[in-house]
C-alpha cells in the first residue's frame, strides 16, 4: 500500500493497462513527450512509443471521432481531451455517434473507448479552464460517466473504464490532482461502474456529492458535527449509471437530502439526483431535498474575488446543511 | 477479386476478367432494380420513406470494387445501396432496412432505411448527421496501422457533406500519419436544393487533397471502370503505406432528394432531362456489350436474376416481423439487461393506432 | 382574427420581422429557393433576395458562428438547423460563444440571433430525426430557451425573440407544424419571454408541459376529467428563464405535480422543474413530484411499433395523472 | 493610416511615410515592452498566469497596419497583444487585463489574462477554445457586405488552431461569398508541444488556400514590411468585393507557451538558441536605423517613452480595484438586472482565503 496523489494513481493505472492489454492507446493533444499538461500521460511516450501514445493535432471533434473507429477495429482508445471545457467540439462525435453505435446497431457494433477530461473550478481558469460538464453527458443514454474523488476509487473505476465495452466519459478534477492523496494498493483491483460509497456514516442529513464536492461534503460534515449535526455523506463515483439503491437508502434512513454539485445549478447533475429523491424517497422525507450548486453565470469568472464567490466550499455546504437540519 | 479467366480486351485492359465485369455490372444494375422497388413501395404505402442511390451506382460499385471483402472496412453513406451490395449485403439487406423488421441486419428496424451498416462485411453503422463518418473510418485505418493488418478504410459521402469540420480534422490527421484510408466524394452537385456553387467556392472538391499533402483525383462517375482504376490505385497506395487519396467522382442524382423532397420546386426541367445522358447503369450496358462482355443471353439472364431476388427479398421482407417492444431497452449497453429503468408503461405495445404524419427529412 | 397553422404562423412572422426590421436576415441550409424542408422560410427568398436569405453550406458550427459575428456587427440573424439533431455540431458555438459572450465582455458584445430548429419525435424520424435536445440548452446560462405550442404563442414569441438582444434559441415540434391550428391575430402583438400560462384551470394535479407536450397534457386532462380529476395545466412555453411563479402557485394550490416531457427522462429538463417544485412547494405536496418522460434509450426507434413505445402519449399522460392523483 | 510626410527610399518603397515607420516600430516595442512586464509580474507572484506574443509581434503589427481603425474588424487571439495595441488598445488595457481588475476594458476581471477584446476598437472578445473566432470574423465580413459598410474583417490564430473544423467551414463560407475576410495564421512551428510536422501533413497552411479558390500567401513574420505589404494586398482584395486571403505569417515562440509550461522538456535547447535570430524586433531596429528612418536619438526617446508607459500602466493597474462580488450576476443577459436567482449565499464576497493550486493552461 503506498500513499499516492490523485494523478499518480491515474497515471500508474494508464501505464498498468497499457502494459496488461496492447490494444489500449492514448492520444490527445501533447500526450506523448510533454506527457500531458498536467503529466498525467508522463513516461508512456518513452514507455510504449509513437504508435501507443500519439500526439495529436489541435482536433478535438477528430480525437472522438477515430477512437470511435479505432475501437471498431480491435483498438482500447484512452482518449485525453486536455480541458472539460475544449471537448464540445467533439460533441457530436460523442452524442450523435459513441453512445448511439451500440443501440443503432442493434449490437451490431460497440465502441470500447475511454474519453478522460480534466475539469472543475478553483484554480484560476476563468470561464474557459473551470468547467464541470457532466451534465451535458449524464443525459445521454449510452455513456457512462464516471468522477472518482479519491486516488483509490480513480484507481478502481479507471481500470473499469477502460476495461468496459462501452464508451466511458472519465471526468477528473484538476483541483484534486496534486492536492488529494490516498492509499492505492499495487494489487489489479478494479471497482464496478454504477456503486456509490457512503463515505461517512451520519443519520441526520444526507449530502451527495461527486468529485471535488465529495471531499468538501465530508469538512462540512465535520464543522456541523461539532454543531451536533450528524451528516451521512454519499460520494457518487459513477453519475450514469447512478446507484439509486445508495442514494435512496442513505435518505429514507436520515429523512433530509442536500444535492451539492460545483457546476451551474439549473439543470445541473443534482437536478436529476434532487428529482429522483424527491419522488422515490418521498414518504421519507422530514424536509424538501435542497441543493449547494454553482451560481448561475455563464462560467466560473477570473478574479480571484469573483471566483471565490462562485465556487462551492465547504462553508457553503455548512450552511446549507443547518438550513437543512433546521427545516 | 478476380474470378473466372475469360479475359476480353477491355478486362485485359484494366487487369479484370470478363466474369469480373459482368459481375460488377449486376451489381449495379441490382442496385438500381432495389432502389427502383423502393420507389414504388414508398409510392404503394408500404414503406414511409425512400432515399435513393439513383444515379451513385457506377461510381460505387467500381471505388469498391478493388477492396478486400470482410477485410477491409468501408463506412457508407445514406446513398450507398451500391456500396454495400458491392461489399457483401444482399438485396434482402437493403430490404429489410426499407421495411424496419426485427431481422434488419442494419439496426433491427431501429434506424431510418438508408442507414446501413453491417459488423460481419465491415460496413459501418450509419447515422444521419453527415460526415461524421468520416472520422470513424480514419480511425479503423489507424487501427488498422497500429495493428498492422494490412486493412484499408474508404468511406462516401456527397459534396455538400464534404464541408462539414469533421471531414478536414479527418482528413489532415489520415494524411500526417499517412493512415491506409480513401474518401469518396460523391458529388452530383447539389445538397438537397443547394446547388455546388452555393456549397462550394471551387469546382472541384478534390482541389482540396493538395492543401493535405495528398493525391486528389477526380473521375466520371458514369464511368465504372474509370471509377475501378482510381479505387485500385488508391487501395494500392494505401497498402502500400503511401497514405490517403481523396478521391471526387462526379455522380447525378436522378432522383428528387428524399421520398419528402419535391425537386422540380428548385431544379429546372432541363437540368433533369439532361440526366440521363450522365447515368453509368446504360452506359457500363453498353461498354460491355460492345466488347463482347455482355451478351444478349447474359443479360437476359441476369435481369431474370435480379427481378427474381428482388421480387424474393421484397416478400421476404414484408413477411417479417416487427421488432418486439420487450427488446426496445436492448443495447444500449453491451450489458445484456437491463441497462436502464423501463418507463411506468413498461416493455409492451401501448397499443394506441398509428398515424401518418411527417415529412421533411 | 385568422385560423392559421402552427408553421403559417412561423413563416408569417418571419416575413414581418423582415419586413419591419431591414436587419433582420435569415440563414440555414435549403431555407432559400426551397423555402426549408419543412417550407418555413417558404417565399422569403423570391420576397427578400439572397443577400438577406442565405442558403448556406451544409455546415452547422459555421451557421451559428457566423451568426454570431453578423449579430456582432448590426444584423439580427435568425439561423434555421435543419432538424435540432443536427445542432451539436454547432454545441461550441452556442455554448461557448454565443451564450457567454456578453458575460464575459463585461457587456462589451452582445448576440441578438435566434436559432430555430424543429425538434421532436412522433414523425417516424428515427433516432436523428425526432430528438428533443432542449435539455442540453437549458442548463447553459445566457441562453433563452423557447417552445412554442400554439400559433398564437408561436407567432408573439417567435416576435420577442427576434428582437431580444440575447441568444434565443426557438424549438418547434415538426408534428405540430401543420397539425395544430389556432387563432393568430394580424396585430403586431408579442408575448415577453419567460411567462408561462394556464391552459386549463383544475384542482387536483398540475400538469407541467411545453411544446407537443402542452397539447397531450390538455387531451389527458380531458379524459380524466370524465374520472373526476381536475387537472391544472401549465405550459411553460419559455424554459429558460422559467416562470417559477406560474409554476409554484399552481403546485402550491393542488398540492400534486406531474412534469411531462419527451426527451429522455434521465437528466432532462423535467428534471430542474421537478426539482424546484420539490424544494420549493414542499410544504404543499401532497404527493410526490413525478416525471412521464422519453425512456433511456439513445434515441426513438424508427419502426413503428418502437416509436410507439417510446412516445408520451395522452393515455400515458393520463396513468401518470391517475397515480398521482390517488397517492 | 498615413500621417506625417517625411520619406525615406524605405517608407516610399512599401507607400508609408517614416511616420509610420517609426509608430510601427514603436508599436512592435511596446508590445515586446508589455510582455517582457508580464512575465516579470508572473515571476514576482502579482499576476498568476501569462501567455505571451513574444516572436509573433512583427508579423501582427505589420499585418494589423493597413486595416482602418474604428471601422475594420479583428478577431484576435491569446498571443495577439501586438495585433491588440496595433488595432488601438493601450499598455494599460492590456495590463489591466493581466491583472483582472472591475475596470479591465477587456472582461472586467472575468477573463483570464490574454482573452482580448474590446468593442469601441472592434476587437472581438476572445475565449479559450481555439479557432472560434474564426467565424465571427466571417460572419463580421458577411455582415459588411449585406449592410454594405466597406468593412473588411480579420481573425488571427495559430497554426495548430488551424486543423480545427471551424476553419475549413468559415473558409469555404468566405470563399463562396467573397467576404471581405483575411484569415492570419501565426505559424510558429508547435502547438504547445506538438512540432508541425505531427500538426500537418504540408509545410504551408497557406498550401490550403486553393483549395477555396483563395489566394495563399506565406510571409517572413520577422520582415514587419513583408507583413505589412502582405496584409495591404488582402486587405485592398477584400475591400474591392474580390474576395478573402489567407495570410501564414512564420513566426517563432520565443517563450514557452504559457507560464504554466515547461518547454524545455520538449523543445531541444539548438532550436530554442536559433529563434532569436528571427526575432522581427531587432531586425526590424536594425532595418530602420539603416534605412535613416530610427536615429538613436528617437530610439532613446521612443525607449523612455515605452519604459515609462509600461511602468505607469503596470502601477495604475496594479492600484485599481478588483471587481465587487455584487456584478458577478451582471450581463448574464442585456437586461441590467436580475438575470438568473442569486445562489443562497447572495451577492457578498465569501470572506474565504484564496489558495494558490492551479496550472495546466
Ligand atoms: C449535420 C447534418 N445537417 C443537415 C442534414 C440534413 N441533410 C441530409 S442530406 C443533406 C444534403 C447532403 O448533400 P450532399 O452531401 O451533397 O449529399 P447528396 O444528398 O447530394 O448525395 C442534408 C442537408 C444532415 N443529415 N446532417
Ligand atoms: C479547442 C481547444 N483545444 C485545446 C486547447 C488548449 N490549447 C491552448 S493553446 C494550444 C496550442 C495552440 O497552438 P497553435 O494554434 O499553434 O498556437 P500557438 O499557441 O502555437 O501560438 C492548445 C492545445 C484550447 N485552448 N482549445
Ligand atoms: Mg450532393
Ligand atoms: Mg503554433
Amino acid at each position: 500500500m503506498a500513499l499516492k496523489t490523485f494523478i499518480e494513481a491515474i497515471r500508474e493505472t494508464l501505464a498498468d493497462e497499457m502494459r496488461r492489454d496492447p490494444t489500449v492507446i492514448v492520444l490527445g493533444e501533447d500526450v506523448g513527450k510533454k506527457g500531458g499538461v498536467f503529466l498525467a500521460t508522463d513516461g508512456l511516450w518513452a514507455e510504449f512509443g509513437d504508435d501507443r501514445v500519439i500526439d495529436t493535432p489541435l482536433t478535438e471533434s477528430m480525437i472522438v471521432g477515430t477512437s470511435i473507429g479505432a475501437s471498431m477495429n480491435g483498438l482500447r482508445p484512452v482518449a485525453e481531451i486536455q480541458f472539460a471545457d475544449f471537448i464540445f467540439p467533439a460533441f457530436n462525435q460523442i452524442l450523435s455517434e459513441a453512445a448511439r453505435m451500440r443501440y443503432r446497431s442493434n449490437n451490431g457494433f460497440g465502441v470500447p473507448m475511454t474519453i478522460r477530461a480534466p475539469y472543475g473550478g478553483g484554480v484560476h481558469g476563468a470561464l474557459y479552464h473551470s468547467q464541470s460538464v457532466e451534465a451535458f453527458f449524464t443525459h445521454i443514454p449510452g455513456l457512462k460517466i464516471v468522477i472518482p474523488s479519491t486516488p483509490y476509487d480513480a484507481r478502481g473505476l479507471l481500470r473499469s473504464s477502460i476495461r468496459d465495452d462501452d464508451p466511458v466519459l472519465f471526468f477528473e478534477h484538476k483541483k484534486m490532482y496534486r492536492s488529494v492523496r490516498g492509499d492505492v494498493p499495487d494489487t489489479d483491483y478494479t471497482i464496478p461502474l454504477g456503486r456509490a460509497a457512503v463515505t461517512r456514516a451520519g443519520s441526520r442529513v444526507t449530502v451527495i456529492a461527486y468529485g471535488l464536492m465529495a471531499h468538501y461534503a465530508l469538512e462540512a460534515a465535520d464543522v456541523v458535527m461539532d454543531e451536533g449535526i450528524s451528516v451521512e455523506v454519499v460520494d457518487l463515483r459513477t453519475l450514469r449509471p447512478i446507484d439509486k439503491e445508495t442514494v435512496l437508502n442513505s435518505v429514507r434512513k436520515t429523512g433530509k437530502c442536500l444535492v451539492v454539485y460545483e457546476d451551474n445549478r439549473f439543470g445541473g447533475y443534482g437536478a436529476e439526483v434532487a428529482a429522483i429523491v424527491a419522488e422515490e424517497a418521498f414518504d421519507y422525507l422530514d424536509g424538501p431535498v435542497t441543493r449547494i450548486a454553482g451560481p448561475d453565470v455563464p462560467g466560473v469568472p477570473y478574479n480571484h474575488v469573483l471566483e471565490d464567490w462562485f465556487m462551492v466550499n465547504p462553508e457553503k455546504i455548512a450552511d446549507g446543511i443547518r438550513k437543512l437540519a433546521a427545516y | 477479386m478476380t474470378t473466372g479467366s475469360a479475359q476480353s480486351d477491355l478486362a485485359a485492359s484494366v487487369g479484370l476478367t470478363d466474369a469480373d465485369l459482368i459481375a460488377m455490372y449486376r451489381t449495379v444494375a441490382l442496385a438500381r432494380a432495389v432502389d427502383e422497388r423502393m420507389w414504388i413501395l414508398n409510392r404503394a404505402g408500404r414503406i414511409p420513406f425512400v432515399i435513393s442511390g439513383q444515379g451513385h451506382e457506377g461510381a460505387q460499385v467500381g471505388l469498391a470494387w478493388p477492396l478486400e471483402r470482410k477485410k477491409d472496412w468501408i463506412a457508407p453513406f445514406y446513398r450507398s445501396i451500391a456500396t454495400c451490395l458491392a461489399f457483401g449485403m444482399s438485396a434482402q439487406d437493403i430490404l429489410m432496412a426499407q421495411y424496419a423488421k426485427a431481422a434488419d441486419p442494419s439496426s433491427g428496424g431501429r434506424q431510418m432505411p438508408g442507414h446501413y451498416g453491417n459488423a460481419e462485411n465491415h460496413l459501418v453503422s450509419l447515422s444521419s448527421p453527415v460526415a461524421t463518418q468520416m472520422l470513424h473510418a480514419v480511425g479503423i485505418a489507424l487501427a488498422a496501422r497500429i495493428r498492422k493488418t494490412g486493412q484499408v478504410a474508404m468511406t462516401s459521402m456527397g459534396e455538400g457533406s464534404s464541408n462539414q469540420g469533421d471531414v478536414h480534422e479527418g482528413l489532415n490527421f489520415a494524411a500526417i500519419h499517412r493512415l491506409p484510408f480513401i474518401l469518396v466524394v460523391e458529388n452530383n452537385g447539389s445538397a438537397i436544393s443547394v446547388p455546388a456553387s452555393q456549397e462550394l467556392a471551387t469546382e472541384h472538391v478534390a482541389d482540396r487533397a493538395s492543401g493535405y499533402g495528398i493525391p486528389g483525383v477526380v473521375v466520371d462517375g458514369s464511368d465504372v471502370l474509370a471509377c475501378y482504376a482510381a479505387g485500385r490505385e488508391a487501395v494500392e497506395r494505401a497498402r502500400r503505406g503511401d497514405g490517403p487519396t481523396l478521391i471526387e467522382a462526379k455522380v447525378i442524382r436522378l432522383t428528387a432528394h428524399s421520398s419528402d423532397d419535391q425537386q422540380t420546386k428548385y431544379r429546372p426541367e432541363q437540368e433533369l432531362a439532361g440526366l440521363k445522358a450522365m447515368d453509368a447503369l446504360p452506359q457500363f450496358r453498353s461498354q460491355l456489350a460492345e466488347a463482347g462482355v455482355l451478351t444478349e443471353a447474359v443479360e437476359v439472364r441476369l435481369n431474370a436474376e435480379i427481378k427474381a431476388e428482388v421480387h424474393a427479398a421484397t416478400e421476404y421482407a414484408e413477411a417479417q416481423p416487427d421488432p418486439e417492444p420487450s427488446t426496445a431497452m436492448q443495447w444500449v449497453y453491451a450489458e445484456e439487461w437491463p441497462s436502464e429503468t423501463p418507463p411506468p408503461w413498461g416493455l409492451t405495445g401501448p397499443g394506441t393506432s398509428h398515424d401518418g404524419s411527417g415529412g421533411g427529412h
